[in-house]
């Protein structure tokens, strides 16, 4: 049954699906990404945030394995028996979610991000000046500049890979398979009916994050990197319903302008002479 | 059993180990499982990554492993499912020795409050005559007191529900919902399995723990099935294969035992006698033998001089790792070689090691990284803290860097007995070079240095056969030379034998290893290399010992009649026409031997054994209820407190400890008592994902060091704050052996627990962290004891008490990672 | 490339502009040779492709065919290329003096020659051709060896024939026992 | 022997209240880590907002008084003229040195992005600072610097000064006020909860900030032009009050949590005492006495009014800059913007 399409990604769109409820939060694909992507080590530092040394999505780390320990309820007691799918402990890949309609690529002045045939947003290194202005214009906060060639960088889901027939380094590597790689209608549909097989296995609060309906991404229309989570966007770090900044350029632009008539005409009298 | 078939199983109980953090491939399989409707089951001190994707996590306290299971084995032979369903009995019936009637020489735990019968207390070790079969006696019905079945029910009687709440810290009602899920897990069409790793071995009672699971399972009938049987999960790529082939002080290859001097092995017919069994597989020993001897001194080695039997070593004593060094530090080893290994983080009672390794006269260093161990004499917490200088240590060390996996040819062995070759796809850079380039040039230089000596130890050098062809640009011996050793081949025309069936012991063939014989039936055919697998057994994917078959015992997934127990578990089965066994696996049975085969009176051997005995290697082909052999901490498994415990032993007051624990009574390793109120708190030291067992392979690695840049210990809210500690502040440990700092990480996946109606709190530390590389942090392994498990030899790391307080420790110049 | 299409290029007229070397990107490992290998971490055993370009290995990752571990790897198995290209790894053989405080450098050959003369000496002085009741033990206390759960089993062979069969070295222990 | 069961409850009220855990700091959000990166901008881009947007507002104020202004209004536009075409350079050379990769700022051409504040800034800068270039040449040629009567002078004298004149003034309001929607169309919560206003403050400040520097110009240039400099200080106080008026706007429309880098900390008292107190507060407080008298003030008074006025423009930059930061930072912000609007 072909229901009206979730996203707006567009023909042959390639994608992420992370099911969250299969993340064994082992961290391959951030060691798999990084060595293929031959990105040295960031960070050094001991953060006591759980398990995660990481931190964040940054030019070096183009992706992320959270933890959220969620084990004793306020009076400390812990679960005797758990209900399914790593209620407990949650962990969760982030990654870029090569938005359907992505900030970054709006905002670059340079044409460095651009679209690739396979739908996905990339930063083209022989372009990038390190202006820095894809960096604030992320609502998930993923590009980043680098200290070292202070160009700015993000996951490029593979593109040179995929250019090979190959499938992403992070997708090849993660054991459980809980980051899978494909046409993003299939992957859709996948995630649509493992939400509900979750749902009915008890996991009532498992849900699709990246479509139309959760969310809605306004202005973004969705994500070719999406993801299943079994909690509110929140606690992974996730803005429940992100903007796409650029919508709010033109109705700027007009305020701006207006303002700067009113200020000419402004001027113009004070400028005139009595 | 093979990881791939954790994936048919109904239930999974992983305890003892954190599997899908420390062998997350694996723990792919039992995702399959989930997915399928599996339970999953982690019973674990600590929540961890594993218990986050089980369906049940079990807070269980360290130690007390064995009660559980007592518990669990107590609990299915009262249970009314093992009595209504006819194939728990009939599979313990005619697969396990339960009918088998005990002499009654035998006394048990409960005759003698805590201790078998035949315990000698001068020399502090049982005799295990007193535990002998009252020969030939069997009570197939399995009534009669003294048959093994109901020795084994009276011995758990006391593990009920309520006890194992007091000794383990587990509700009795959670208690009973893993009792219920195993239950129904197990049957005909149904199968449970257990996975471990070594915070089951890791105990003074460690191989006790096993066999007691060992014990569950043949209960309930899950042992040479598919989804069932218990898999060893192995930390290291071929730990399983440095046990096959070994480089351990008591064996030589196949599980022969080293010829011990206090054992009788004076030459080569007592050795053989010693080891030969008159029925069962075994008792092929002396031709394995005689081919290993031939295979190590070659023509030297002739009938009549025992095959040089004698120039094989005697061992006549404990040269374990936890005894060998004392010994460095007594002076009587005085040069090491060290490939590959960090005893400096990874051993017990490191700062005991590392003063050993300041006493040596020499030292062969061969590791990529300077780790610990290679740099403890310029660079450790005592240089540090100006406790030792440089200048008064004596070592003469020799680094030599070896070559990497992918810069050399070789093969692992995994955790399923699975032999898989890696190929070079480089060769090592400048002074890098692989192991066996190291040992047969060193090999060759010792035969020149010895070449014109009369003296016996330069006999026992020159009688070796040490002559391999060499190729490539450094001359690395030929390794296909070497795969033929191990498979064996006929003496006269060396042409290789396809298996240990072919060997035989007149000396007319030679064989390194028996039990990988077969692994290159033809030259040039290194079955190591087969690369076809499928969504079954995998038969053409590498070579599993022995004879590729990958489930062990697999005959008891028949019934008796040879028909599978149920079509859903179908795997192995008795094909009439054909009249043999055939099914997804190599068959671990005569090809040919009819399941009615009935063996004549003098029948010896394999052939001893009935057509309903699957287990091969035990004397009477049954699977072991009692243990009339073989261990010698007790015929039956026995929950025994580990050595330091802040509680006494609920069930056996009397007796605490494990009476035969070897243990190294010297000032430098000092233990605590039971209950000793200076160190109220439980430690269990364990592995993460991004490390790799003592760091030297994960902390210089930049990838690794950066997601677990810093040690930690683990602590439960609820005993941080009786200290006023925070997430993040630094604490410190201290034991009789050493004090350590380090940053906690409060987090309620530790919880206390009540043991003996009082709160026990447990602290959990990685033990990766060492000064050297880039993730640092104090080195867990100065807290823990030398001490051993009375088989097996391994320390007791996973449950030990210690101190805990807020704050560093007061070193003078930082000794230890960043400050904050 | 013609100053139109240079203009084209550069001066704002297309919408999405892909540049040229974007345009030819392909994986590095093209045209590289494949071996096969199996992860050097836990016991797991997965197989891993190593892809090499002159003599050098650029990039290790799953082996698909395995049916242990299909293409999948864990974290350590995923840096198994950080173990050998990373800054600490040491390739030249060093050497420390008994009471130095500083390594130095020394041939390979030197070492290897010295390592013989030593374990000679040591093994001369400490064998034992009998024990104290004259039972032919044929052994020495004196050297111990510790390594082998990461060394390839024809390593281990070769280590356990040579140290115990050929010079009765007992004490050989590995990481099996801790 | 039967051991009773405990009963136990696996609780710990009596323990003291349980220590801080890592499961506790994620409860508000993922351990208090920003959700969305801050932009890397410092000094470099402050100064170039400060500069621009005086270029921008003079060129504008000097194409207007020329139009309107009589004697008084030309020596107004030549100074406002002058000083526009002085700040062009230090803007192109300030947005060239923050780029990571100066050597490639030409790639910014590349590309002509409507929705891209920055590539239209880039293009709206090129025309502006095109515009100006000429209509200053023109300026210089009128007052004499380029010679009196050489091919050069005669060849400019046909350029159409009122038509530059004309187009000039678009690019370069926008110059003055694009910056405001550079930021609003980010995903920084301060900057882009009330994106309609940002442009509008950051022209009025524009505004201000270029009479209050031609006011000192004037100022300093003495008697002869006082007529001049009493029309832009009007200018300037309308300017003024205008900016006042957008700012109250401004902080109105933000909520506790995202106004909170306004309200607390370093930017904080910065912008109450800097921007507000001395940037605006003061110099009006100065000029009172004209407002009320409808007289104009002193020449010193208006030197110091207008210095004041110039460092608040500077200082409502940097605190826009860094409050930017903060607001980038602070999770609860981000969430405050996003959360679920059922």
């Amino acid at each position: 049954m072909m229901s009206e399409p979730r996203t707006g990604a567009r023909e042959g769109a390639m994608g992420f699906l992370t099911d969250t409820t299969l993340c064994i939060g082992c961290k391959a694909c951030e060691v798999a990404c990084k060595q293929w992507n031959q990105l040295p080590a960031d960070n050094f530092g001991y953060t006591g945030n759980s398990y995660d040394n990481t931190g964040d999505l940054a030019a070096e780390t183009w992706r992320h394995v959270s933890f959220v320990e969620q084990l004793a309820d306020d009076s400390g007691a812990r679960p005797t028996s758990l209900n399914a799918f790593q209620s407990n402990w949650l962990m969760m890949s982030d990654v870029c979610k090569h938005c359907v309609n992505a900030g970054c690529l709006e905002a670059c002045p340079t044409g460095a991000i651009v679209r690739t045939e396979f739908d996905t947003v990339i930063i083209q290194q022989d372009i990038c000046n390190g202006c820095g202005y894809c960096v604030p214009a992320c609502p998930f906060g993923v590009p980043a500049l680098s200290p070292i060639d202070h160009k700015a960088h993000k996951c490029t889901l593979c593109y040179d890979r995929l250019r090979g027939g190959m499938e992403p380094a992070c997708a090849k590597a993660c054991p459980t398979d809980s980051i899978q790689f494909g046409l993003v209608e299939d992957l859709m549909e996948r995630a649509s009916d493992r939400v509900e097989n979750l749902r009915g296995r008890g996991v009532d609060g498992a849900y699709i994050y990246g479509d139309r309906e959760t969310g809605g991404t306004h202005g973004i229309d969705g994500l070719n990197a999406f993801f299943i989570l079994t909690a509110p966007s929140e606690t992974y770090n996730l803005p429940a319903e992100p903007e796409l900044p650029q919508d709010k350029t033109f109705p700027s632009y007009a305020s701006t302008i207006l303002a700067a008539a009113a200020f000419a005409i402004g001027a113009a009298l004070s400028l005139r002479g009595k | 059993m093979p990881q791939q078939s954790l994936a048919d199983s109904d239930c999974i109980v992983i305890m003892g180990s954190n599997m899908a953090e420390n062998h997350p491939v694996g723990f792919r399989f039992v995702m399959k499982a989930k997915e399928r409707g599996a339970t999953i089951i982690h019973i674990d001190p600590r929540f961890s990554r594993t218990s986050a994707m089980a369906d049940l996590h079990v807070p269980i306290r360290a130690g007390s492993d064995l009660a559980f299971l007592g518990g669990l084995i107590n609990y299915a032979l009262s249970s009314d499912r093992w009595e209504s369903v006819p194939f728990f009995r009939e599979f313990v019936q005619s697969y396990t020795n339960g009918p088998t009637i005990i002499g009654d020489t035998f006394k048990d735990t409960e005759d003698l409050a805590g201790m078998f019968s035949g315990y000698d207390p001068e020399s502090g070790a049982y005799e295990s005559s007193t535990w002998a079969y009252d020969e030939g006696h069997l009570d197939p019905e399995m009534t009669d007191p003294r048959c093994a079945f109901q020795i084994i029910k009276r011995h758990f009687s006391r593990y009920t529900p309520e006890m194992v709440e007091q000794v383990c810290g587990v509700p009795q009602e959670l208690f009973e919902q893993v009792a219920e899920a195993i239950l129904t897990s197990s049957g005909p069409d149904r199968t449970t399995a257990f996975c471990y790793a070594v915070a089951w071995t890791q105990h003074t009672t460690g191989t006790q723990i096993i066999s007691c699971c060992a014990l569950l399972q043949l209960l309930l009938g899950n042992m040479g099935r598919p989804g069932g049987g218990i898999l060893a999960l192995r930390g290291h790529a071929t730990i399983q294969g440095s046990t096959d082939i070994p480089t351990l002080y008591h064996l030589l290859p196949g599980y022969i035992s080293m010829p011990m001097v206090d054992a009788g092995h004076l030459d080569l017919q007592s050795f053989m006698d010693a080891i030969q069994q008159p029925k069962g597989w075994w008792h092929n020993a002396p031709k394995y033998i005689v081919s290993f001897l031939k295979a190590w001194y070659g023509d030297a080695a002739t009938g009549e001089n025992d095959y040089c039997f004698d120039y094989v070593p005697k061992i006549s004593g404990d040269y374990s790792f936890a005894a060998m060094m004392p010994m460095m530090k007594d002076g009587t080893i005085k040069g090491l070689f060290c490939m590959g290994m960090n005893p400096a983080v990874g051993g017990q009672n490191s700062k005991l090691i590392r003063e050993g390794l300041a006493n040596l006269d020499w030292m062969v260093m061969r590791d990529p990284y300077e780790i610990e161990t290679a740099a403890f004499w310029h660079d450790s917490p005592e240089v540090r803290s100006g406790e030792v200088r440089p200048e008064d240590i004596k070592t003469e060390i020799f680094f030599l860097p070896p070559a990497v996996t992918p810069e050399k040819d070789g093969s692992y062995t995994n955790t399923q007995r699975l032999v898989q070759w890696h190929e070079k796809a480089v060769d090592p850079p400048e002074d890098c070079r692989s192991e066996p380039w190291f040992m047969y040039h060193l090999g060759r230089r010792l035969k020149a240095l010895y070449a014109d000596e009369e003296t016996p130890q330069a006999r026992q050098l020159q009688v070796l056969t040490w002559d391999y062809d060499t190729e490539g640009i450094y001359d690395d011996p030929r390794l296909e030379q070497v795969i033929e050793e191990i498979n064996g081949y006929t003496v006269r025309d060396r042409k290789l034998v396809s298996g240990f069936a072919e060997l035989k012991d007149d000396g007319s063939t030679a064989c390194g290893c028996w039990i990988y014989s077969g692994i290159m039936p033809e030259p040039g055919l290194n079955l190591a290399r087969n690369r076809k697998g499928d969504d079954a057994a995998s038969l053409e994917w590498g070579f599993a010992w022995p004879a590729n078959r990958r489930v062990l015992y697999n005959r008891a997934s028949a019934d008796p009649s040879g028909k599978p127990w149920s079509e859903r578990k179908r795997w192995i089965w008795w094909d009439e026409e054909q009249e043999r066994w055939t099914g997804y696996d190599v068959p671990d049975f005569p090809a040919t031997k009819r399941p009615d085969y009935r063996p004549g009176p003098d029948a010896v051997g394999i052939d001893a054994h009935r057509g309903d005995a699957p287990f091969i290697m035990m004397p009477d082909g049954h699977g072991l209820l009692f243990a009339p052999a073989g261990l010698v901490d007790g015929p039956i498994p026995t929950h025994y407190e580990p050595w330091e415990s802040p509680v006494t032993n609920l069930l056996y007051p009397e007796q605490v400890r494990s009476p035969v624990v070897p243990t190294f009574d010297r000032p430098d390793n000092q233990y605590h008592e039971i209950g000793d109120p200076r160190f109220p708190y439980v430690l269990t030291t364990y592995r993460l994902t991004e490390h790799h067992t003592a760091g030297g392979m994960s902390r210089f690695v930049p990838w690794l060091a950066e997601l677990q840049p810093g040690g930690f210990a683990e602590i439960s809210p609820e005993l941080a704050g009786e200290f006023g500690i925070d997430n993040g502040d630094w604490v410190t440990l201290t034991t009789l052996r050493g004090e350590i700092e380090t940053r906690a990480l409060v987090t309620e996946r530790l919880q206390p627990l009540t043991i003996h109606g009082r709160p026990v709190h447990q602290i959990g530390m990685p033990w990766h962290y060492g000064w050297g590389g880039m993730a640092t942090g104090d080195i867990a392994n100065d807290l823990s004891a030398l001490i051993e498990d009375p088989n097996s030899r391994i320390h007791q790391a996973k449950a030990f008490t210690c101190d805990l307080s807020r704050g560093r420790l007061p070193r003078t110049n930082g000794a230890s990672g960043d400050d904050e | 490339m013609g100053l139109l299409t240079q203009l084209r290029n550069h001066i704002g007229m297309k919408p999405n502009p892909i540049s040229r070397s974007t345009d030819e990107m392909r994986p590095r490992t093209d045209g590289a040779d494949v071996t096969v290998s199996v992860c050097p971490y836990c016991a797991v055993g997965c197989s891993q492709l190593v892809y090499a370009k002159q003599g050098r290995i650029i990039d290790i990752e799953g082996n698909y065919d395995s049916p242990i571990n299909g293409g999948t790897l864990c974290p350590k198995g995923a840096a198994t290329y950080g173990l050998l290209h990373n800054p600490h790894r040491e390739t030249t053989v060093k050497y420390r003096a008994p009471y130095s405080d500083h390594w130095e450098e020394r041939p390979l050959e030197w070492a290897m020659d010295r390592i013989a003369e030593r374990v000679k000496q040591t093994r001369d002085a400490t064998y034992e051709e009998t024990d104290e009741n004259g039972v032919p033990v044929m052994r020495t206390l004196g050297i111990g060896h510790l390594g082998g759960a990461t060394l390839d089993n024809e390593e281990n062979y070769l280590i356990k024939k040579l140290f115990t069969g050929g010079l009765g070295i007992v004490a050989i222990e590995n990481q099996a026992r801790i | 022997m039967v051991i009773e069961s405990s009963g136990f409850q696996r609780r710990w009220e009596n323990r003291r209240a349980r220590a801080r855990t890592a499961g506790d700091e994620a409860k508000e959000s993922y351990y208090g880590l920003p959700v969305i990166h801050k932009p890397h901008w410092d000094w470099w881009i402050i100064v170039y907002f400060f500069v621009g947007g005086i270029c921008g507002a003079a060129n504008a104020i000097a194409t207007l008084a020329r139009w309107h202004g009589g004697k008084e209004g030309e020596s107004i536009s030549r100074v406002a003229r002058y000083l526009s075409f002085g700040m062009v350079i230090p803007s192109t050379i300030c947005l060239i040195l923050d780029l990571g990769r100066p050597e490639r700022f030409l790639n910014m051409l590349r590309v002509v992005k409507l929705r891209s504040p920055m590539s239209m800034g880039t293009w709206i800068l090129l025309s502006s600072s095109f515009f100006l270039s000429l209509l200053t040449v023109d300026q210089a040629r009128r007052d004499g610097l380029l010679g009196q009567d050489n091919p050069l002078v005669r060849m400019l004298r046909w350029m159409p000064v009122r038509l530059i004149d004309a187009l000039g003034v678009v690019p370069s309001l926008m110059l003055a006020g694009y910056t405001g929607v550079l930021l609003a169309a980010t995903a920084v919560p301060l900057w882009t909860r009330n994106h309609l206003v940002m442009g509008p403050l950051f022209l009025a400040s524009a505004f201000s900030n270029a009479a209050a520097a031609i006011t000192l110009i004037l100022g300093l240039r003495g008697r002869s032009v006082e007529g001049a400099r009493h029309r832009i200080e009007r200018l300037d106080l309308l300017a003024m009050f205008a900016e006042v008026a957008l700012l109250v706007v401004f902080k109105r429309g933000l909520t506790r949590t995202v106004a909170d880098p306004l309200e607390t900390g370093q930017t904080g008292k910065l912008h109450r005492y800097g921007v507000l107190g001395a940037g605006i507060g003061l110099p009006l407080l100065l000029h009172g006495k004209s407002i009320i008298g409808r007289s104009s003030s002193g020449r010193g008074v208006s030197i110091i009014a207008s210095a004041l006025v110039l460092i608040g423009g500077l200082a409502f930059r940097y605190v826009m800059v860094m409050a930017g930061h903060r607001s980038a930072d602070d999770p609860n912000a981000t969430f405050e913007m996003t959360r679920k609007r059922d």
